[in-house]
């Protein structure tokens, strides 16, 4: 029975590491910023999961409802989502500026002309 | 003038030169002339100072708190006398030789080169009047960073390698194991004060003090013990006033006054005596004596040969000290005194005979006697007085040591003393011979070339060689003072004497 | 007024971040920012002062009383800390000006003042918060800003510099999100002094353990922890020079006070942060970075590079000292806190001097320096000495108290590491210095010339403190000392 | 759930980035669906508009003005990176052996600091969705400070990729080429887009002023209206909307948002109270809180909206 009731997290584990993954794996920049996403996405519905309560309502207090779910991680995952939307956005500004000035988004690439300076 | 302000000001006025120096540049003689009225002012400021300590009087002066508990102050003591009156006094000596040399060889950078000086004299002071180890230790590495310059000063490849060896070693050893030990002694004595009878006695085991006492002996670098000796030599291709000043008095006398003042006062005589862990450590000083002694009969090099035999001489001083007997500690003491008159003006010799003969090397000098009879004299003189023949005062401090050896029982260290006094005859008495008896025409050809080149407007005549050429006169006036003192320190050697005997016998 | 002081310390900073977009002009954004990081520093001297006297302030926001407000929290810790990044903050002001108008495109330099007070204001946020999810936020602004002034560097590799770090700190932040939440599905709460005291209770739980672990890494990567330094280098190197200043000054500095709170305040009660075996990894670390990092800065030819890899050595001196986990390790790591950001601010603008002049860090730039700018090359060694830890500078201070600390926990391994890791400091200080010194100029080159005096005060200012907190750092010590105990009293 | 494991293995696996960042999107939608499953509503709603939504169109267009394919790489050096991804994860699993099993409503969240919110901002604060109170109110700082990360993020992109250098036109280069072109074409698309973005903008407007009630509030707004926006732009022409929406006029914006937010602040602080306590705002509690949350709401959308705007606009004038 507790397995069943720690799944949840596993699955959630298993998609942070494959942004995890993606991040450090990758040689692409955009790619990267991609699995960065993943990785926050993920870390984002482990909070929201743990917020959850059996038999729970979304916490919008209402007449006749006994049972919300927790609302302190949902606030804390809306700061977290806008921060990581603007994490997006800077990294792919630098995607931007760095094609432009390299004329490549791959990391090995870029490593190599680097060398060179 | 308070004893007080006297021993601020004593410090604080090479510091001064040092600043006021550089805005002097433009006008030499101006420059030259504020490094002789610091050099003669300070050792005015030093000869205020002398009554009061040698009454017995241990003035004090306290400057601030550095770390929470552990402050910067003075405090004179006969032993910090004896090395500050030295020094202050063979400033001047250097001062007016530095005027003939620096000008007779054209060299470059001489604003750095008196500036550098002077910090170096201030802080020669500060490591004097020390009042603890750690004030010590700040002025020690002053005096570290302050020479750098000077040895690096002709800017060549060599002159360059030369000052990282100093550096290297010089700073490698204070900061990797002095500071260590300081702190060390820190953390279990919780007090750094020069205080009589050590600060360790009944705070570190018998195990403890014994790696203490070895982190302290190698880490004081300046006192230039083997194997961390190799800056000594490499210092040499600063100029001569350098070599003479700072590597045969003031900076290598710091470090053997840094391990005279450690034995003494952080470790106390009697707490090293009954634990008796400075016994390996006067294996090492003995065979420092002889290795370097050897060495020195092997160097052409005049300058080379000297820097062996200073290193040879430190470890008398080391050597005294470890004793941890009275009469040891009175003779490394005197030791510091008398070696510094007799090694400095062989290296004012030296000097002079690359500026007047550009010769360097020992096999070029035959015959050199009869082209400069007055340098080639005092150098007999100053021979004399570091072998410790009378009549010179490097005889009191060699008695005095191999007294301490009886003392101590160790008939042994006292063959080794006796030893190592024959080489010295064997190294350094052939020079002056040679130089009366021989006649020059046996002369290898001269072999340098391009480093003189410059100075040829100095040149005299090469086609009489019968002819006298001596070096200019400020370099002799220098080399008659020094080769003097060596005589007076042998007819009055009683006031550095009285002062040592203060420090064993309150 | 007073009683708000906590508020306006970081509010300030942001209010006039917005000012300065609106107002569109380089030298009234610069003007704003100047008396802006001015009153922060009066601000955080008064902050320190009281908390000196009448002991931890407490401020909540909104007055909602903590754990369900979020609550500012001022001991001798974080108030010594906003003292260091607003006195780098303000020092830096009239330095940036010159060299940020040589850098940086005219019509960029009010944005560029707007981060940078984005910058300050997270920095500030981050040391003076209570709340561990506040921290992230704020953690998020300065790294946010942190990254774009990096990117502004004119050498092309500031880009993926830029873009590396930005990587590699998101991923840090995550994971410290995730440790973050970890902590607080086990306790319910985010406030650090109300986790403190629950957490014990859970402490023996897989998951708080886990937690830890990911705040370590998490912070780690911020802090530039060997080996999770790989951003740094060449953030520092290509950053613009008033940039570098400030980061090396102030923004690691802020990410080892984040970890020393989690540790100290946080885990506090906590027995598996003082028995367990995070001290000793820790330990090894730092003792590997102070090698490793000082070893490569030997063989740098760029000198922003050295000094960048030298700072991941001296963080390696401050991890040190945390995983001594002794009130001396401690407070010889905060004292090195501001001591180390004083010498390394005052290097860097050395370097932006340099770089102003000469165009150059390069190594063989630096040939004749000493004759053509004296003053700045002189500032340098000064600087120097105490990165070599010389006596009467700042770095001998903090090492004395590192070592002293290493002897009395009997670490002989790392005693013996601080003193060759500061060997290591002057072969690579001296590098430069030969170079600088005892090279002939290029011939052609002007005789004298200088930075401006706007730079070269800054520039003064800094290593003169180097000086005067080394010649007298009773000061400094007390509060460093009363810091460290007050860690270690437990929770705040 | 699964259905998300299952996106993220694709996305690492595809090589074409188009493909990617389109499997990306979808990934964020399905986690807003999971959100909704969860009970965070308003958590989904900030998703799928900034995940999905977003964040997508940002990717694209870096993706327009870089490469959209992936390179093989041919040496196998992400074993490395797998051995380390393995072990975090095994170092998390084990993390989760402890945890309260999900759902558990004895979970040691449910019971400290939570409750109080649940049991008491309908006095304190007094409006019903209690994300809403936590998040402008109690927590009001955190939203502050997030507010400030969106600026930064405007900012930070206007400085490093805003105004081109001079010399090169000002044309647009969105997303891919005849994608836009076929958009341009279509008359049907133009006229229903023409008619559903006044609606949208409305909707906006909706979800700005009805947070204190349901699911919804100034982020959420605040990108929708950009949305609008954005989506004009991108079937009609940037230039076009630039007109609508001046970039000095969203700087303004920008900056105002974050003032009246931290200005709501400061008034607080003048009136007595601590930074951001909107209790002192009127005469009762409940009367100035709601006032100070509107207008931190206000605040927060205005910010989030024009620095969505700004930073859409800013890539989208790029040049290749």
């Amino acid at each position: 029975m507790e397995f069943l009731g720690l799944l949840n997290y596993w699955i959630i584990v298993v998609l942070m590491m494959t942004g995890f993954y993606i991040v450090i794996a990758h040689n692409n920049l955009v790619k990267k910023i991609v699995g960065l996403n993943i990785f926050q996405v993920s870390v984002f519905v482990f909070y929201i999961t743990m917020a959850k309560v059996k038999g729970g309502t979304p916490p919008i207090l209402a007449e006749g409802i006994e049972i919300y779910s927790n609302p302190l991680p949902h606030v804390l995952i809306l700061t977290a989502i806008v921060v990581g939307v603007a994490t997006t956005a800077l990294g792919l500004a630098l995607v931007v500026r760095i094609r432009d000035a390299y004329g490549t988004i791959e990391d090995d690439e870029i490593e190599a002309q680097e060398n060179e300076l | 003038m308070t004893v007080e302000l006297a021993i601020i000001l004593a410090v604080a006025v090479p510091f001064a030169g040092a600043v006021l120096i550089p805005l002097a540049r433009a006008t030499p003689n101006l420059r030259e002339t504020v490094t002789l009225v610091c050099a003669a002012l300070l050792f005015y400021l030093v000869s205020v100072i002398y009554p009061t300590v040698a009454a017995g009087g241990v003035p004090e002066v306290y400057l601030f708190e550095m770390l929470p508990g552990l402050s910067v102050f003075f405090l004179v003591e006969p032993l910090g006398m004896i090395f500050a009156g030295v020094a202050s006094f063979l400033w001047i000596a250097t001062s007016v030789y530095s005027i003939g040399y620096m000008r007779g060889h054209n060299e470059e950078n001489q604003t750095r080169f008196y500036a550098c000086f002077a910090i170096a004299l201030g802080a020669a002071m500060g490591i004097a009047f020390a009042g603890n180890m750690l004030t010590l230790f700040i002025f020690y590495e002053v005096l570290t960073l302050s020479t750098f310059p000077l040895v690096a000063h002709a800017g060549t490849e060599d002159a360059k390698r030369a000052g990282r060896v100093y550096l290297g070693v010089l700073l490698g050893t204070s900061l990797g194991f002095q500071l260590l030990a300081i702190i060390w002694t820190w953390t279990l004595a919780g007090t750094l004060d020069f205080t009589d009878g050590g600060i360790l006695a009944g705070k570190a085991d018998g195990l403890t003090a014994g790696i203490l006492l070895a982190l302290y002996t190698f880490g004081i670098g300046k006192a230039a013990l083997m194997p961390f000796h190799r800056w000594l030599p490499s210092a040499m291709v600063a100029p001569t006033p350098v070599s003479a000043l700072l590597h045969a008095v003031a900076v290598v006398k710091a470090g053997v006054f840094t391990v005279v003042k450690v034995v003494v006062y952080i470790f106390g005589i009697d707490f090293l005596f009954d634990i008796g862990v400075s016994e390996w450590l006067q294996y090492m000083a003995a065979a420092t004596i002889l290795i370097a002694s050897l060495v020195a009969m092997t160097q052409d090099n005049l300058k080379a040969r000297l820097a062996y035999s200073t290193i040879s001489q430190l470890s008398y001083i080391i050597l005294g000290a470890m004793l941890v007997t009275d009469l040891g500690v009175i003779g490394s003491g005197m030791h510091i005194a008398m070696h510094a008159f007799g090694k400095i003006t062989l290296f004012f010799c030296a000097g002079a005979f690359m500026i007047a003969a550009h010769k360097t090397e020992i096999s070029q000098m035959r015959g050199i006697g009869r082209a400069m009879p007055f340098t080639t004299l005092a150098f007999f003189i100053g021979s004399l007085s570091v072998i410790g023949l009378p009549p010179m005062g490097g005889l009191w401090s060699k008695w005095y040591l191999a007294l301490g050896t009886l003392e101590a029982g160790k008939l042994w260290l006292l063959g080794v003393l006796m030893v190592s006094s024959l080489l010295n005859v064997a190294y350094l008495l052939p020079i002056p011979f040679r130089g009366f008896f021989s006649s020059p025409e046996e002369n290898p050809p001269l072999k340098s070339s391009h480093d003189h080149d410059r100075e040829h407007d100095h040149t005299h005549d090469h086609d009489r060689p019968n002819g006298i050429k001596e070096a200019p006169v400020a370099c002799l006036i220098a080399i008659g003072v020094t080769s003097a003192g060596c005589l007076v320190l042998f007819f009055y050697p009683d006031p550095v004497y009285e002062l040592m005997r203060m420090i064993v016998a309150p | 007024m007073a009683a708000h002081y906590p508020a306006l310390q970081v509010v300030l900073a942001l209010l006039a971040a917005p000012v300065c977009l609106i107002l569109r002009r380089p030298n009234a954004a610069w003007a704003v920012a100047t008396v802006i990081t001015w009153i922060s520093l009066a601000l955080a001297l008064s902050l320190l002062g009281r908390v000196w006297e009448t002991g931890v302030i407490l401020y909540p926001m909104g007055d909602w009383a903590a754990p369900w407000g979020i609550e500012y929290q001022i001991d001798t810790v974080n108030a010594f800390m906003l003292v260091i990044v607003t006195l780098i903050g303000s020092v830096v002001m009239p330095f940036a000006r010159a060299s940020v108008e040589a850098e940086i495109e005219e019509e960029r330099i009010y944005l560029f003042y707007c981060m940078y007070l984005l910058n300050l204001a997270g920095l500030l946020g981050i040391a003076i918060t209570g709340d561990v999810f506040n921290l992230f936020v704020f953690l998020e602004i300065s790294s946010l800003s942190s990254y774009v002034m990096i990117s502004l560097g004119r050498d092309k590799r500031a880009l993926t510099a830029a873009y590396r770090y930005l990587v590699m700190g998101t991923i840090g932040a995550t994971f410290y999100l995730i440790g973050v939440g970890m902590m607080y599905m086990m306790t319910g709460t985010l406030n650090m002094a109300d986790l403190a005291t629950i957490l014990p209770a859970v402490a023996d739980s897989r998951t708080v353990m886990v937690a830890l672990g990911f705040l370590t890494v998490g912070l780690g990567l911020k802090l530039a922890l060997f080996p999770l330094h790989l951003w740094l280098p060449n953030a520092y190197a290509y950053a613009p020079s008033a940039v570098t200043v400030f980061l090396a000054a102030t923004g690691t500095k802020v990410a080892v006070y984040a970890f020393i709170r989690i540790f100290f305040t946080v885990f506090g009660g906590v027995e598996i942060f003082t028995a367990g075996v995070i001290p000793e990894i820790l330990a090894v670390l730092a003792a590997l970075a102070m090698i490793g990092a000082s070893a490569v800065a030997i063989y740098q030819t760029d000198v922003k590079r050295l000094l960048a890899y030298s700072s991941i050595a001296q963080i390696g001196y401050m991890v040190l000292g945390i995983s001594m986990v002794t009130v001396t390790g401690l407070a010889g790591t905060i004292v090195h806190l501001f001591n180390h950001a004083i010498m390394k601010g005052g290097l860097f603008m050395a370097m932006g001097c340099i770089l102003f002049k000469i165009g150059s860090v390069q190594l063989d730039q630096f040939e004749g320096l000493g004759k053509r700018m004296p003053v700045t090359m002189a500032a340098f060694v000064a600087g120097g000495f105490s990165l070599i830890g010389v006596p009467l500078t700042v770095g001998f201070v903090s090492k004395w108290y590192l070592v002293q600390a290493a002897l009395e926990k009997g670490w002989w391994l790392a005693v013996a590491v601080i003193l060759v890791s500061s060997l290591m400091a002057v072969i690579y200080i001296w590098r430069v210095v030969e170079v600088a010194y005892f090279r002939p100029p290029p011939k052609g080159s002007a005789e004298v010339s200088e930075a401006p005096l706007s730079m070269l005060v800054p520039l003064w200012i800094l290593i003169g403190a180097s000086y005067y907190f080394g010649i007298d750092a009773t000061r400094t010590l007390d509060i460093a000392f009363a810091a460290a105990e007050s860690l270690f009293g437990g929770p705040l | 759930m699964v259905f998300m494991a299952v996106t993220g293995f694709a996305i690492a696996r595809l090589r074409n980035l188009f493909g990617v960042v389109m499997l990306t999107g979808i990934f964020s939608l399905m986690s807003a669906v999971l959100y909704v499953v969860l009970d965070a509503v308003d958590v989904a709603f900030t998703e799928a508009a900034v995940g999905a939504g977003i964040a997508t169109v940002l990717m694209l267009s870096t993706l327009a003005l870089t490469s959209s394919e992936e390179r093989v790489s041919e040496d196998g050096k992400p074993m490395w990176a797998l051995g380390l991804v393995v072990v975090t994860g095994a170092v998390l699993i084990y993390g989760t052996l402890d945890m309260p099993p999900f759902g558990d409503a004895y979970a040691p969240i449910h019971h400290h600091v939570a409750p109080r919110y649940l049991e008491r901002s309908g006095q304190e604060v007094g409006i019903p969705n209690v994300v809403t109170s936590i998040l402008a109110s109690y927590r009001g700082y955190d939203t502050l400070g997030e507010v400030y990360v969106i600026f930064t993020a405007a900012c930070g992109v206007l400085l490093i990729i805003g105004q081109p250098k001079r010399g090169r036109r000002r044309t647009l280069r969105m997303l891919v080429g005849e994608m836009r072109h076929g958009m341009r074409q279509n008359v049907i698309l133009r006229v229903v887009s023409k008619l559903l973005i006044p609606f949208i903008l409305v909707f906006a407007l909706y979800v700005q002023w009805h947070g204190d009630f349901g699911p919804g509030g100034g982020f959420q707004a605040g990108v929708i209206f950009a949305s609008g926006f954005i989506l004009y732009a991108l079937i009609f022409d940037v230039d076009t909307s630039r007109m609508v929406v001046p970039s000095g006029v969203t700087r303004l914006l920008l900056a105002l948002g974050v003032l009246l937010y931290a200005g709501v602040g400061v008034v607080g602080l003048l009136r007595g109270g601590n930074f951001l306590n909107y209790s002192v705002l009127a005469e009762e509690q409940t009367v100035g809180q709601h006032l100070g949350i509107l207008l931190v709401e206000f605040g927060v959308g205005l910010t989030v909206a024009a620095a969505m705007i700004t930073i859409f606009f800013t890539f989208a004038r790029q040049e290749h």
